[in-house]
């Protein structure tokens, strides 16, 4: 295992990490908005770790820009569709966004 | 000239019906004309080609098989092309009155109904499993979306159960079609017997194939989606579906076990699907006997007729090729006009209820005229196509000294007359109450003249036989030929 | 390809819980899940069956269910709006009662 | 010129009636005068052309048509001298039913439907009559099947349709039987003209199980129609008919249509020789003198005249296949004509048996006391029927019964003289005490339904019944004349016993 | 090692999520459900050596569908809020055996057909042969346009034949409902669709323009298309109408349209039907599929025949 390969497991499996802190949260936690929290934080706090990771591996500018980009995606839908959930929560005055049939 | 003629049999219906998405309606009526009228004329190049040649193959895209896709004409897919073009060609006489281009629902039913039209003449033509199994889903499609066209409740329900069993069956036949593949690595099914043994992986790849096609056929016991969706469809919609479209699977079997198959030995097999067969007249008929409405007993009607088709299987010979054959040429013109008939009558009396329908010979006499002709071939009584397909059964069952199957064949126009003169007698009933006669709704003369002309088709098929049993025994598969 | 044998297995336990789907669901939209369960089971064999050349996979059966998918997600699209009339008219959303009004006429 | 005219005349016969009945439905219910033209022209022209063929046959033609079904299966129209003395009964007894059904269905509803069905009814006569082999024979068996339903289930009430229903049971399992025994057969000789003395005897040593099987359901398809015990069963039921219905089933179309098949069967199909050597004549004869027997006892039951009368077809068309089931030249002569006889006599029953319903509404025996003061004509018409059922020369039913009698003494058959004698007493005892009733008893002081019509429909009605005892007086009368039925008869019969 | 791993952690996966759609307690879970399944699938692909495959299983199978499934539920619930329907039907108790039955027969065929000295396919050979003559790289696109050019189009048409079979059943006020976000118009959402819609444009072109070499094509890139278009429908830029427009018509058929006609084309220079002309052909027939794929299947997810621009969008 070369050096570059070490850092790229490393970056991979702690990126691992965080999506699974973000998942954890998203089932446990109690209302909309934290679950929000640890879906936008952690997972795209992961995604990066991941992304990054896999440009190490890759060891290709083109590949790795490809991968800056994707990554820049994810935060952007992340942010709008944290946002618009945020906002339903808010004016639904309600902690349970669920569809109204779910549990 | 074949090539570009076979090439617009296919594709002027299809475009076509991409035409009518985009122009306004007001070219429905031009465009209907453009994607049907010329069918017939086009059609005979590639007539005069199998009548001097024999079979005819197109190489589409120039790439043979196993690299491409390959059409082949022979002389049964160019039956299938003129029953095809033939029956839609006249039903579509009648749906230009039930969908009149003018109306709102026309821009629904016109585009489907020539796709349907375009891909039924695709499949006959397809030699290739693949092709067949998309050709077949485009069939299917369309036809349930024309079930489905007039939203309602009862035809929706029958559309959508209709809908997942051919998804289902569709599903066995690609099965079939991938296992096959990754045995032979080719998908022509002309092509497959060279490269295949009939070994147990290839023989239950060939029976899930079957399966498949026996569900969108509607053969027993598989048949439960059928009568309630010719039942409830649209007239022309109902027509088309029995005359052609379980036909043309029961083609596919037939292409799947006597060409690609064609060495094997499947004797029992054969058996089982005549029993099938005989299962499916028993039990069509009976069925059709105790149903309440017309449009019912016709549909459970195909259920029975379908059955004469499994009988080739066991019988396979020259004449019984010729009988199955005709049979699908005679009970393709007859059922149309039945269902045809059926609809100008439920949508002049607003019910197809028996009990509605006293007297309505009075009323309608050219629609059960029709009716009743088209039944006198149903039963298979001479003189009729009908008559003449049971007879080329009982010679091919004579022949084989398969008494069973004689008997069988020659006894069972008796159920079919008792389900069907029970409807006719219902009409000679005098009406309890005088029916009163509603000019508005009544079908244009035109309509039932649809009718009319298919009826007497299949009357005038018990004495014009002979090009159709010529062009049959020039097609005979391989393992047949005499 | 060394895993095409663990592919197939794994088609093959998709497809027996896409029959069982199919079987025990009421729910058309289930019905739905379920064949396109199976769909997929059957794609997933027919790439793994067809046999490898020189190394790669043979890319036939990938056309084929290429196209297949499209079909499928087609069929399903049409079966939904098929349901959702279906429902609009009847109130179910399942095939479980035939007799029911509207069967006639 | 000639070949044309031979080649198409059997088709022309037979699709004048049938494009008459296509004719009339087109024009529908309303245009009552155009049918009535339309049937009249076309009954009569039947005739004239009936007489044309009659003279290309008599000149030594054989008029024939043919066309390929399936390749190697041929449709045959073909006028011999049997199929001509049917036609010609055909013809004839259509031109006078034709006036006496015009007459009495004035006024009834459905008239196009019935006389639609009516004019196909006598096309598919006419093919059977024609036929010149097996396979168009079944053809236009079926098809008189088909055609007559209509007719029997006329009248549209619930009765109706279940004799309709009846009807189509037996007479539709009877078709099958014919037909599996006509595949059976095909297979063994292959397509075969009808040819006098029959063409089987060849196929007799390697197939003889086959050819006695064949037989029995041949003969059994036919015998339904012919109303052989126990087939007959429908044939009173289908009573409810009209009239003019009742008069061509029994007369003419239907029940005549199984004998003369059985006629065909026997002679043409297989050969007197071999039916006799396939030991098939015995049951046959048996099963005829049972019938003639059976059907006169039930006729002696009756106390509904047409029902009566019903049961009286039932023994009287016995007579003819027991003509032919005897053997020898005598009593095939005795049955053949017999054809012709019971037609002529029967169709003056039911058209008296018509008027007598329809005029007086008289629908059971004991309400004819008196009918002969009150419809002198029509009573002394179904007098002539009676007679001649029964025997008494001069009518033509002695003529027949005379020549089976002495056909049976001559093949060494004497007991079924005993049959016939019996069979004579049994229809005395059931036609003498109505005729009784009609000259001998007073007229109640009013008729059961008694309705007015006009003159000139009373004329027809009576007028067909007096022509047709007038056709039955005169065929008896002129027995010995050279185109008298019983000269046809004999020299058809030279064929078959050269 | 580490890739058998992988496979059957994907198998398990698959066969978990599996069980969960068809018998979990709640339909709109078994959407989810659904949806992942669909992207776990696509890993399959790519471990299948399917790239193509894992693109559309991931942009069709999962995205198309699930969307188009999410649609349709909710309209579901909009008749009936609390749509729960009961999870089973009746007859279960042989459900059960004759779903092992299933499983195992078609286990069984598979494995057969697998370990039965595989052979390598005809029809492949010869595709991989005859790509050497041609400019393509990729030999599944070449497959579906160059040598069963017939399925594609076909393909396209039972794509065709589902909208419009969708459309016939539609009742017709329900042509002109909307599906939109709550409050579209937030600045917020105006920005992502400025991003967004440009790239997803981009994204689709070089997937059709990749297709021709590398994993990728008209479908793939119609799909992703689509996307776009359920982006701008779903944020009521575009809304559902059922006034048909000419345009959008034709780029309803511009796919079939196109294919059929330089198809037919062909007999006019003496080729057989179905025979493209040259690379410029595949390049515009795979920009007409796309249009026609991207735009059929927006459509079919507004569950309408037309599209109207919204003027406030």
């Amino acid at each position: 295992m070369t050096a570059s390969e070490g850092l790229a497991l490393l970056l991979l499996l702690a990126g691992s990490g965080f999506y699974f802190a973000g998942t954890v949260g998203l089932l446990r936690f109690p209302d909309a908005f934290c679950r929000l929290h640890a879906l936008t934080k952690a997972d795209n706090l992961g995604l990066c770790l991941i992304c990054a990771g896999l440009a190490v591996l890759s060891a290709d500018w083109r590949i790795a820009s490809v991968l800056f980009l994707i990554w820049l995606l994810g935060l952007l839908a992340a942010t709008v569709s944290a946002h618009l959930i945020a906002r339903q929560a808010r004016q639904a005055g309600a902690d349970n966004i669920d569809p109204p049939e779910a549990s | 000239m074949t090539t570009e003629a076979l090439a617009l049999i296919v594709f002027v219906p299809l475009l076509v019906a991409a035409g009518m998405v985009v122009l306004p309606r007001s070219w429905l009526g031009l465009l209907i004309r453009i994607g049907l009228l010329p069918l017939p004329f086009l059609l005979l190049i590639p007539t005069m080609e199998v009548v001097d040649n024999g079979a005819y193959r197109v190489v589409l895209a120039g790439h043979d098989s196993p690299l491409g896709i390959v059409w082949l004409l022979d002389p049964l897919s160019l039956l299938m092309l003129w029953l095809n073009v033939g029956i839609t060609l006249l039903v579509s006489l009648h749906a230009s009155f039930s969908f009149p281009p003018s109306d709102q629902p026309a821009r629904r039913f016109w585009p489907l109904w020539l796709i349907l039209f375009a891909s039924m003449n695709a499949l006959v033509l397809s030699a290739d499993l693949f092709n067949i199994y998309v050709t077949l889903e485009l069939v299917t499609l369309a036809a349930i979306g024309l079930i489905a066209v007039e939203g309602k409740p009862a035809a929706l329900r029958a559309a959508m159960r209709y809908l997942l069993l051919a998804l289902m069956a569709s599903l066995l036949y690609l099965l079939g079609v991938g296992l096959i593949y990754g045995q032979t690595g080719v998908l022509d099914l002309y092509l497959i017997a060279e490269h295949l043994e009939p070994a147990w992986l290839t023989i239950t790849a060939l029976a899930l194939m079957i399966v498949g096609l026996l569900i969108k056929s509607a053969i027993f016991p598989l048949h439960a989606w059928l009568p309630a969706a010719h039942g409830n469809a649209p007239g022309p919609v109902s027509a088309i579906l029995s005359a052609m479209v379980v036909k043309v699977s029961v083609y596919i079997i037939w292409r799947l076990w006597f060409w690609t198959a064609g060495d094997w030995d499947l004797d029992s097999a054969a058996t089982l699907m005549g029993i099938l067969g005989g299962l499916a007249i028993v039990y069509g008929s009976v069925a059709a006997l105790v149903q309440q409405r017309l449009k019912m007993i016709i549909a459970y009607s195909t259920v029975a007729q379908l059955g004469y088709l499994m009988l080739l299987f066991p019988l396979a010979s020259t004449l019984a090729f010729q009988a199955a054959s005709y049979h699908l040429v005679s009970h393709g013109m007859a059922k149309a006009a039945m269902f045809l008939a059926a609809a100008n009558i439920l949508r002049s009396v607003g019910s197809d209820r028996l009990s509605r329908l006293a007297g309505i010979d009075q009323r309608l006499p050219l629609d059960v005229f029709a009716l009743a002709l088209a039944g006198v071939s149903i039963m298979g009584l001479p003189p009729s196509g009908g008559f003449l397909a049971k007879w080329l059964f009982l010679e091919a069952a004579r022949e084989q000294e398969a008494w069973g199957w004689l008997v069988l064949v020659a006894a069972s126009g008796l159920l079919a007359a008792a389900y069907l003169f029970r409807v006719l007698a219902v009409m000679c009933l005098h009406p309890r109450r005088r029916l009163r006669s509603d000019r508005r709704r009544r079908a244009p003369n035109l309509a039932s003249v649809a009718a009319i002309l298919l009826a007497v088709g299949a009357i005038v098929a018990g004495f014009a036989s002979a090009p159709v049993l010529d062009l049959v025994a020039a097609g005979l598969p391989p393992g047949l030929a005499p | 390809m060394d895993n095409a044998a663990l592919y197939v297995l794994a088609a093959a336990v998709l497809f027996g819980v896409g029959v069982y789907g199919l079987i025990v669901s009421a729910h058309l939209m289930r019905k739905l899940f379920a064949i396109n369960i199976m769909g997929n089971a059957i794609f997933i064999l027919m790439v793994a069956v067809a046999g490898p050349i020189d190394g790669a996979p043979d890319p036939v059966p990938q056309a084929l269910v290429l196209t297949g998918i499209v079909i499928a997600v087609s069929a399903t699209a049409f079966a939904l709006a098929l349901m959702v009339r279906l429902y609009q008219e009847t109130g179910r959303a399942t095939l479980a009662d035939d007799n029911g009004p509207g069967n006639d006429d | 010129m000639m070949d044309l005219l031979l080649f198409w005349t059997p088709l022309l016969l037979v699709v004048v009636s049938a494009l008459t009945g296509i004719v009339i439905f087109i024009a529908g219910e309303r245009k009552a005068r155009l049918r009535i033209i339309l049937n009249l022209l076309a009954a009569v022209l039947k005739v004239l052309m009936v007489v044309l063929i009659g003279l290309l046959v008599l000149a030594g033609h054989t008029p024939e048509f043919r066309i390929s079904l399936v390749p190697g299966l041929d449709l045959v129209l073909r006028a011999d001298a049997l199929s001509l003395l049917f036609a010609t009964l055909s013809a004839v007894l259509w031109l006078v039913t034709t006036v006496y059904a015009i007459a009495y269905l004035e006024r009834s509803p459905n008239r196009a439907r019935f006389f639609g069905f009516f004019s196909l009814c006598v096309a598919a006569t006419m093919g059977i009559s024609l036929a010149g082999n097996l396979l168009t024979f079944f053809i236009f068996y079926e098809l008189l099947t088909l055609t007559t339903w209509p007719l029997v289930v006329h009248t549209g009430t619930a009765t109706a349709i279940r004799s309709g229903r009846t009807y189509l049971r037996y007479t539709l399992s009877g078709g099958v039987l014919f037909l599996i025994g006509l595949i059976w057969l095909y297979g063994i000789t292959g397509p075969q003209d009808f040819i006098a003395g029959g063409t089987l005897a060849e196929h007799d040593l390697d197939h003889r199980l086959s050819l006695q099987i064949i037989f029995v359901l041949l003969a059994v398809g036919m015998g339904v129609k012919a109303a052989i015990y126990p087939l007959h069963r429908w044939l009173p039921e289908a009573m409810v008919a009209p009239a003019p219905v009742s008069a061509l089933l029994h007369a003419v179309a239907v029940v005549k249509a199984g004998a003369f098949g059985l006629v065909r069967l026997v002679e043409d199909v297989y050969g007197p020789e071999l039916v006799a050597g396939l030991g098939m004549d015995l049951p046959l004869l048996l099963a005829a003198a049972f019938t003639i027997l059976y059907g006169s006892v039930q006729a002696l039951r009756q106390v509904d005249l047409k029902k009566r009368l019903a049961f009286s077809t039932v023994s009287q068309v016995s007579y003819i296949v027991l003509g032919i089931a005897v053997g020898g030249p005598l009593a095939t002569i005795g049955g053949i004509v017999h054809l012709v006889h019971q037609g002529l006599m029967k169709i003056i029953l039911f058209f008296c048996a018509g008027i007598f319903g329809n005029l007086l509404g008289i629908k059971y025996i004991h309400q004819l006391d008196g009918v002969g003061r009150r419809m002198p004509w029509a009573s002394a018409c179904f007098t002539v029927g009676a007679l001649g059922m029964i025997g008494l020369p001069p009518v033509a039913g002695f003529v027949s019964k005379w020549y089976l009698g002495a056909g049976a003494v001559a093949v060494g058959r004497e007991w079924v003289v005993a049959v016939l004698v019996t069979s004579t007493v049994l229809n005395a005892s059931y036609f003498l005490p109505v005729l009784k009733r009609i000259w001998l008893n007073p007229p109640p002081d009013q008729w059961p339904d008694e309705v007015q019509v006009s003159r000139i429909e009373i004329q027809a009605l009576v007028g067909s019944a007096m022509v047709a005892a007038l056709l039955a007086l005169g065929v008896g009368l002129l027995a010995g004349h050279p185109l008298s039925p019983l000269s046809w008869a004999t020299a058809i019969v030279t064929e078959y016993f050269p | 090692m580490l890739g058998i791993v992988l496979d059957l952690v994907i198998i398990a996966s698959l066969i978990a999520l599996a069980i969960q759609v068809v018998s979990g307690a709640s339909l709109f879970r078994g959407i989810i459900h659904f949806i992942v399944m669909g992207l776990t699938l696509a890993l399959a692909w790519a471990r299948l050596g399917a790239p193509d495959l894992a693109m559309a299983e991931a942009a069709i199978g999962a995205g198309v569908t699930g969307a188009l499934m999410m649609v349709a539920y909710r309209r579901l619930v909009e008749i009936t809020p609390d749509h729960n329907p009961s999870r089973t039907g009746s007859r279960s108790r042989l459900a059960l055996p004759i779903a092992v039955g299933a499983g195992g027969l078609v286990g069984l065929l598979g494995l057969g057909a697998t370990l039965s000295d595989p052979e390598p396919g005809l029809a492949g050979l010869a595709v991989l042969e005859a790509l050497q003559d041609e400019a393509l790289g990729n030999p599944i696109t070449g497959v579906l346009l160059l040598y069963r050019g017939l399925d594609t189009l076909l393909e396209i048409a039972v794509l065709l034949t589902a909208f419009l079979a969708a459309v016939a059943v539609t009742r017709r006020e329900d042509l002109d409902y909307s599906i939109t976000t709550r409050d579209p118009h937030t600045p917020l959402v105006g920005a992502l669709l400025a991003i967004i819609v440009p790239l997803t444009v981009l994204v689709s072109v070089h997937l059709l323009k990749a297709g021709s070499h590398d994993p990728g094509g008209a479908f793939q890139a119609g799909a992703v298309l689509a996307a776009c278009g359920v982006l701008l429908v779903l944020t009521s830029r575009v809304s559902a109408s059922s006034q048909s427009r000419p345009l959008i018509g034709l780029g309803i058929v511009a796919g079939l349209i196109s294919f059929s006609l330089i198809g037919l084309a062909a007999m006019l220079r003496g080729e057989p039907p179905m025979a493209l002309p040259g690379m410029w052909a595949v390049y515009f027939i795979e920009t007409a599929m796309m249009l026609s794929i991207a735009l059929t299947l927006v459509l079919l997810f507004a569950g309408t025949e037309s599209l109207r621009r919204n003027q406030h969008g």
